[in-house]
């Protein structure tokens, strides 16, 4: 927030906007996003004949979904002031998990399902303890707790994760529904989900309410303890969920399955105009965030450009992006409206 | 008046977005002069600060500093023409010690090489004493001091500047006596400073300050000699009709009521074997100079500090006051209003509603669904019973006034549902209004049967609020104060510890 | 403040502390009981690859008479060089007699290895490689496997259509070289077209999605040249369209070698060849290492370290599934089920490592009955300079990219 | 009249000396250090210590530059992208000698200067969250990198490459008298103005502006700093390695918050200090060698590191709320 803003003394104006300005705000956030992506879609016509189509929209929301699922757990536990740097490793522990514990077999996939999630879930809430009662920076505890939870995973499998998802899975990853990708539909689910959960839960509320202001949350009797690790184990049990359906997807796991997700899934949240101090936060600006970093990666692999090109113009893009999606931005249109009106 | 004026302000205006903060402001300060600014929390005070320390720019107006134009557009660049601002938001940096904070931002004298830390000390040595604060060690944390310490740093801050205007905005919020204060104050003027005094407290100002002028809603009605009005016509001026009776008089607490919370042998921090009751259909009042234990007792009762010794009963069975939701749960409820509004009070990016119904969430959820409208339906009542207006439901309560965010705190201690509400210093920088629709809710809280213990930094509010007052000093209660015999003079005797002045009671 | 000085001060010694004390240098000697130190030091234990590799190591170490000589410690540095830098050092500390090694770096690790050999360590780079001159490498990487398999690609094209370059991880040396490889036979064929270029970590998981998305703006795509992480590149290929399979060349995997003998998958138009890194190398390594302590072997002179390893080359043709988990009558695969895809078939070698079994490579355990067998006396091949490969400052051959395993069967333009 | 409490009593400050972040990692860096002396024979010889601090300098000259952007409250991932671009600028454009050397590194100080530039022209001026525009940042300058250099390679001038990496006068270590030299700078720096201005925007912005304090000019300056010291870490692994990396800054990207974090900086700013840091890379590096001495199975090493890693941020946190309840109950 700027100084300006919070200098900003009230008064009782007839002109006064302030009630809507936050949810206004975010709208206007999430619908600029989803319109720069619809952008590069259209645009990417240019690149590829290919391109511009629902086809095209089809494989990106497919890539995205792993990137969304485990973005909300992130998301999450950025709105209540931490950070999850445990997810990578959450995310290959879900993995391997499938491929090993399910070994090819659809026989008790209702049984080991959830308790793969189980054991995912877990872990959150270890780093959420850790965060919470022993007070450790969430930074160190979800960074040790990921270290240890590959270096079991690598000890486990002892460096070779075995075994295959059960076939169904595979089936499902590949199965059409309705004219649509099973998991573009389990993806709509998920979102659908998820912003009920963040926006709309009772306890939804109360980590706005953490995220917002701890101190005042205790005093106000909320359970922040249990409310921080609740974020913690959300997040773990979205990566777990993150890591079987790419274990799935790629009818298998490596250890390393989970790496790419890390960065992207804090800059998903923080594009999708999270902010990283906490307390301030969508899912559908983080949704939005994640389809628009998926595009973007698209986009550029089509384009015949060397790799440090590419690099260079996503990260370009990304800075243009958060230049587009600034408050300020945002707070300079409404002053601009404002004066018009007047 | 026939000379140059120290500040000459006219048509000042200021918009944050569509939100209007100033309309239109006029006024003058004559050298040698304290000149009041009065008016209600949102009435423009704090935007009119920030403009004349260069912290925001106003959109239309002109202002003058002794006759040259003044288009200030940083503090320091305030600061270079002469105005000099203590803020009622206290801009101490606590990470740093008392000397930094002094000198802030050019700490180190020096061009080259860093100033010694010897000297740095003794310069801000120098400026305390110059400003007669003796009992501040310049080698200090600012977190380690009280909130008075931190304020007479704050001030003396400002006047180090050494200032043609000085800007003292709620100067005495914290301030337990403002003796010191005026002291600085007068001898400043003497050499013709001028000073702008924003202060609740019409008593203060009356002592101090010639002239006042009056804002409403970022308009200024009129400059006034304060010794031709009274405080009703001023109280007219500021909220623009008629003020009610600041204190109606209290509903003597109905006979026979039960003991609802019994503390025994209470010993944390500074507070020292501590016993009281509170009775249904009771407000309790506590005075106290500051840091004399009243907030150690407040927290502990709250559940939000801990206590080494002593026994909490409710309803006469003793309950564990280990954190503030155990608090809540115990008996009947025990709901704590905290003193710092912004740090432990408020939720600024959620709106008025949900800040209110945060305590309820789960009871007024649909299918463990809830929204707005939902909020606004269960926080109705409460927000009614302090007065707070229905348009602001929807609002972030950053974005709302000192006062409102007050309410909006209050309003979320009754949603608790607890019988009992501890509050410590509910009116701490707030606007008459704000006062009185805080008084009505506490009233109307304990006539049904429930109970307050209040701590208030104002005696004239605890004489006129309360059904009896306790009075703490050095860690212990040294008076029980009835009803009949509440006056602010003998408050202030016991809370100085002269004990004599009243045959001290024991707490029953 | 003066305490918070006091600190500092005290902080600061620490950095210093003991920079002036000085002992014995590291001893340097068989240990105790008479055997070998050997380190295994790897990179980055996470893939199948990586663990296939240390297992086959592990494996002969415990193969008599390997048992009662060798006392071989596994560590496992990541993915940083300056930990396998700290890792290097605290083994020369150590008195390591030889340290088997996945260097992560080719070129950041040359200090380190420079002063072990002068404490008299013996350094087997396997696989990846080092350009210190003093350390054996151990590498198939010099073989061909870019320009060979691009033939074998645009053979199988007929010489043009588009096609996908999946590469390695972007900054490698590995990488670049087999790419440059390809080009070199691509930049041939105007025909040929690259319309996507993606990097894809040798991982099947990122060579799938990367896969996915290239499809998605050239769904029309003729051909694939990948590197290790192919079978992804398939399975990208089946969920786009599970009746449109294109020629696809790769590594090792076990389930690209099922997928290229998949009579359904070549009806519908996969082809292609199955070379690359072998995990093998590293058995091959350190038979050499243990033949050169031993006095069996004379150590190679300076500049002459690096060895070649042969590459694997299996067209669709040529993948024979073995029945048991040994490696009999020439088989390349193993049936579905009995390892993961990712797993890396080329883990055996009659000739070099007779010793192993599927055990020893996905367990580490040594074949029963086994003993371990001399290499053969001409086995060392000479691997060619490259620069920045295995060599610092110095002239790669003329003839770099000339093809060993295929033969254009169209003409180049 | 007022009763107000009476100065910090000098009793106090030794509690205080026992919560300060540098020393508390010091002391876990020194137990570290018994036991990897404890198990290493050769722990302590003047060569392994050297070659210990060469190789924990990188990773303590870019958490000290961390230090700077996280005091002011904030992050800075553009860390691996500024050591991949300016090790791999030394390792294309090597100076000879020892002039050579120093023009080498004026370069490198440039380009973390101007990158950290970017950053603070983004964060401070543009008002973009920090980590997500140093996220841009970082890829921008990896992109760079491996456009200069598509593969490991290159050369480092022999003087840089011995020179800064051996001992003066065969007794101390170049290495440290570096990590010294930082340690003084920020002795000093801290001590100035903007050092103070640091700490005080980091703590609260608000009221460091109305100090009179430039707030963006402030995040400005501490990202320049940081850029600055990333660059030198950059250099610092190229002398160390030899070579350039375009890859080099990756594995720094994490283990450098980790270090910063160790040594108790707090992530909401304006408390902390860059000796900790120093101290808190150190002890990461320092790690690596008791796992190795320590004989821990090397599949479970990030067990252990992992544990480690909390453990040492807990026996903090204790001694901490200890001194915190002596302070309390006086």
């Amino acid at each position: 927030m700027s100084v300006d803003q919070r200098l900003g003394e009230a008064g009782r104006m007839p002109a006064d906007t302030r009630g809507t300005s936050r949810l206004s705000g975010e709208t206007v956030t999430i619908g600029v996003i989803f319109a720069l992506t619809v952008a590069m879609i259209l645009g990417s016509r240019v690149i590829s004949p290919a391109f511009g189509g629902w086809n095209q929209a089809e494989t990106i929301l497919y890539l995205a979904s792993f990137l969304v699922f485990c973005s909300f757990g992130q998301g999450l536990v950025i709105l209540v002031r931490g950070l999850d740097l445990s997810i990578a490793s959450v995310i290959t522990l879900g993995g391997v998990l499938t491929t090993t514990w399910l070994a090819g077999d659809n026989g008790d996939l209702v049984f080991i399902l959830p308790a793969i999630l189980v054991v995912c879930t877990l872990v959150g809430v270890a780093s959420g303890i850790g965060v919470s009662l022993l007070k450790v920076p969430p930074f160190i505890m979800t960074m040790a707790t990921g270290i240890i939870v590959y270096s079991l995973c690598l000890g486990v499998t002892r460096g070779t994760p075995r075994g295959y998802p059960a076939p169904v899975l595979n089936d499902v990853m590949r199965a059409e529904l309705a004219g649509l990708p099973v998991p573009i539909l389990v993806l709509a689910a998920f979102v659908a989900g998820g912003f009920l959960l963040q926006s709309y839960s009772t306890y939804g509320r109360r980590l706005y309410a953490v995220g917002n202001n701890p101190a005042a949350a205790h005093v106000v009797g909320l359970p922040t303890v249990r409310v921080t690790i609740g974020a913690y184990a959300i997040s773990a049990l979205c990566a777990g969920f993150t890591g079987i359906m790419l274990a799935s997807y790629a009818n298998g796991a490596t250890l390393r399955m989970g790496d790419d997700y890390l960065l992207p899934s804090i800059a998903a949240v923080v594009v999708g105009g999270s902010s990283i101090l906490g307390g301030k936060g969508n899912f559908l600006g983080t949704v939005g965030g994640a389809i628009l970093l998926t595009t973007l990666a698209t986009i550029l692999s089509a384009l015949g450009i060397e790799q440090g090109w590419k690099t260079i113009v996503e990260g370009g893009v990304i800075l243009f992006a958060l230049m587009v999606l600034r408050e300020q931005v945002y707070e300079a249109l409404r002053t601009w409206m404002g004066s018009e009106r007047r | 008046m026939g000379s140059v004026a120290a500040l000459a302000v006219a048509g000042l205006s200021k918009r944050y977005g569509a939100t209007v903060a100033l309309r239109s402001l006029t006024m003058r300060i004559v050298p040698h002069e304290v000149h009041a600014v009065l008016g209600e929390n949102g009435a423009g005070k704090s935007t009119l600060v920030k403009i004349l320390s260069g912290a925001v720019q106003p959109n239309s107006g002109t202002i003058e500093l002794a006759g040259q134009p003044y288009a200030p557009r940083t503090l320091l660049g305030a600061r270079r023409a002469g105005i000099s601002t203590a803020f009622q938001e206290l801009s101490l940096l606590p990470n740093l010690s008392v000397a930094e904070n002094l000198l802030l931002p050019r700490v180190s004298g020096t061009r080259f090489w860093p100033e010694a830390a010897g000297s740095i000390t003794r310069r801000a040595e120098a400026v305390l004493k110059e400003w007669a604060v003796t009992d501040i060690d310049p080698v200090a944390r600012v977190e380690a001091l009280s909130l008075a310490e931190r304020q007479r740093l704050e001030i003396v801050r400002a006047l180090s500047h050494r200032p043609r205007l000085l800007i003292l905005d709620e100067p005495t919020a914290a301030l337990p006596d403002a003796t010191w204060l005026f002291r600085q104050v007068r001898r400043l003027t003497e050499t013709g400073v001028a000073v702008l005094y924003i202060s609740h407290r019409l008593s203060e100002v009356r002592e101090l300050c010639q002239r006042a002028t009056v804002l409403r809603n970022g308009e200024s009605i009129d400059t006034v000699d304060l010794a031709g009005v009274k405080d009703d016509q001023i109280f007219a001026m500021m909220v623009g009709r008629a003020p009610e009776r600041a204190y109606p008089a209290p509903v003597a607490a109905a006979a026979g009521a039960e003991t609802l919370i019994e503390a025994r042998g209470l010993t944390t921090g500074r507070l020292r074997d501590v016993s009281l009751s509170l009775k249904s259909g009771e407000i309790l009042g506590v005075a106290a100079l500051e840091g004399q234990g009243q907030l150690e007792l407040f927290r502990a009762l709250g559940g939000v500090g801990t206590h080494e010794a002593g026994e909490v009963r409710y309803n006469g069975r003793p309950v564990a006051l280990t954190s503030p939701r155990r608090a809540l749960r115990a008996g009947d409820g025990i709901a704590y209003v905290p003193e710092e509004r912004k740090t432990e009070g408020i939720f600024g990016g959620l709106t008025a509603a949900a800040n209110m119904s945060l305590p309820q969430v789960p009871r007024i959820a649909r299918g463990g669904l809830i929204h707005h409208r939902l909020d606004v339906a269960a926080t109705r009542t409460a927000a009614e019973a302090v007065s707070l207006a229905d348009r602001y439901f929807g609002f972030r309560v950053s974005d709302l006034s000192g006062g409102n965010q007050q309410k909006v705190v209050l309003a979320r201690a009754l949603m608790t549902r607890a019988r009992c509400l501890v509050m410590f210093d509910p009116t701490r920088g707030v606007d008459v209004g704000t006062k009185q629709a805080i008084y009505t809710m506490m009233r109307g809280f304990v006539a049904d049967g429930r109970a307050i213990l209040v701590y208030s930094s104002e005696l004239s509010e605890l004489v006129h609020l309360c059904h009896r007052c306790l009075v703490i000093y050095g860690g212990r209660i040294v008076a029980d104060v009835g009803r009949d015999r509440l006056t602010e003079e003998y408050l202030l005797a016991a809370a100085h510890g002269h004990g004599g002045a009243a045959p001290l009671r024991a707490a029953s | 403040m003066r305490t918070l000085k006091t600190a500092k001060t005290l902080a600061c010694g620490a950095l210093l502390a003991g920079t002036t004390l000085a002992a014995a240098g590291p001893a340097h000697a068989l240990t105790d009981d008479g055997r070998f130190l050997i380190y295994l030091s790897l990179s980055y234990s996470g893939n199948s690859w990586q663990s296939e590799a240390a297992n086959i190591v592990k494996a002969l170490a415990q193969t008599p008479p390997y048992d009662e000589m060798v006392e071989l410690v596994e560590v496992i540095s990541g993915t940083d060089p300056q930990a396998q830098i700290s890792d290097y050092e605290s083994m020369i500390a150590a008195g390591a007699d030889g340290i088997v090694s996945f260097p992560i770096s080719s070129t950041a690790l040359n200090r380190v290895v420079r002063r072990g050999c002068e404490e008299g360590v013996l350094f087997f780079m396997y696989d990846a490689t080092v350009t210190e001159q003093c350390a054996y490498n151990i590498s198939y990487i010099t073989s061909g496997f870019g320009e060979n398999t691009a033939q074998a690609l645009v053979n199988a094209m007929g010489g043009e259509g588009k096609i996908f370059l999946s590469r390695g991880v972007p900054g490698n040396s590995v990488d670049e070289r087999h790419t440059n490889g390809a080009m070199h036979i691509f930049d041939q064929y105007p025909g040929i077209e690259v319309v996507a270029e993606y990097y894809s970590y040798w991982d099947d998981r990122t060579t799938q999605q990367e896969t996915a998305m290239a499809l998605a703006a050239h769904p029309d795509v003729d051909g694939i040249w990948a590197q290790a992480g192919e079978f992804g590149a398939i399975q990208a290929l089946l969920q786009a369209d599970p009746n449109r399979l294109v020629p696809v060349t790769g590594e090792n995997s076990n389930g690209f070698r099922l997928a290229l003998a998949n009579p359904d998958y070549q009806a519908v138009g996969l082809a292609g060849v199955s070379a690359g890194s072998p995990p093998a190398q590293s058995g091959y390594a350190f038979k050499l290492m243990m033949e050169i302590l031993q006095g069996q072997r004379e150590p190679l002179p300076v500049g002459e370290r690096n060895i070649e390893y042969p590459l694997p080359w299996v067209p669709a043709d040529a993948v024979t599934l073995c029945e048991g988990d040994t490696f009999a009558d020439g088989c390349n695969a193993f049936p579905e089920g009995l390892v993961p895809g990712s797993f890396v078939t080329e883990v055996f070698n009659p000739v070099l490592l007779p010793e192993l079994s599927l055990a020893s490579a996905l367990e580490g355990e040594p074949t029963p009955g086994a003993t371990i067998q001399p290499l053969p006396a001409d086995v060392v091949v000479a691997a060619p300079n490259e620069p920045g490969i295995n060599c610092q400052r110095c002239e790669p051959p003329a003839d770099l990219y000339s093809l060993t395993k295929v033969e254009p069967t169209v003409e180049p333009n | 009249m007022s009763l107000a409490n009476p100065p910090l009593p000098a009793r106090w400050r030794p509690i205080r000396l026992l919560t300060n972040g540098a020393l508390l990692i010091t002391g876990v860096y020194l137990i570290l250090v018994v036991i990897y002396a404890a198990t290493e024979a050769s722990a302590l010889s003047a060569y392994s210590i050297e070659s210990l601090l060469n190789n924990s300098l990188p990773l303590m000259l870019a958490a000290a530059g961390q230090t700077f952007v996280i005091l002011q409250g904030g992050f800075d991932l553009s860390v691996a992208g500024v050591i991949s671009l300016a090790n791999v600028i030394v390792a294309v454009v090597p100076v000879e000698g020892p002039w050579g050397a120093l023009a080498n590194f004026a370069m490198v100080v440039g380009i973390g200067l101007a990158v950290g530039a970017v950053n603070g022209l983004a964060v401070a001026y543009l008002r973009i969250q920090s980590i997500a525009a140093t996220l841009a940042t970082m890829m921008i300058c990896k992109g760079i990198s491996l456009l200069i250099l598509q593969a490991p390679g290159g050369y480092v001038s022999e003087f840089m490459a011995y020179e800064l990496t051996g001992s003066l006068f065969g007794q101390v270590s170049v290495a440290a008298l570096i990590a010294l030299a930082v340690a003084l700078v920020w002795v000093v720096f801290r001590r100035t103005n903007t050092g103070l201005a640091l700490f005080a925007v980091g703590r609260d912005a608000n009221a460091a502006a109305l100090s009179g304090i430039n707030v963006r000019r402030t995040r400005f300056i501490a990202f320049c700093w940081a850029g600055v010291f990333y660059g030198a870490a950059g250099y610092m692994l190229a002398a160390q390695t030899s070579t350039g990396n375009p890859a080099a800054g990756d594995p720094f990207l994490l283990l450098c918050f980790a270090a910063v974090a160790l040594g108790g900086t707090s992530f909401s700013g304006g408390a902390g200090g860059v000796i900790a840091s120093l101290m808190g890379a150190a002890t990461l590096m320092l790690m690596q060698k008791v796992l190795f001495s320590t004989g821990v199975s090397s599949f479970y090493t990030g067990v252990f590191q992992g544990t480690v890693m909390i453990v040492a941020v807990l026996l903090m946190t204790l001694v901490h709320m200890a001194s915190r309840q002596r302070r309390a109950q006086r």
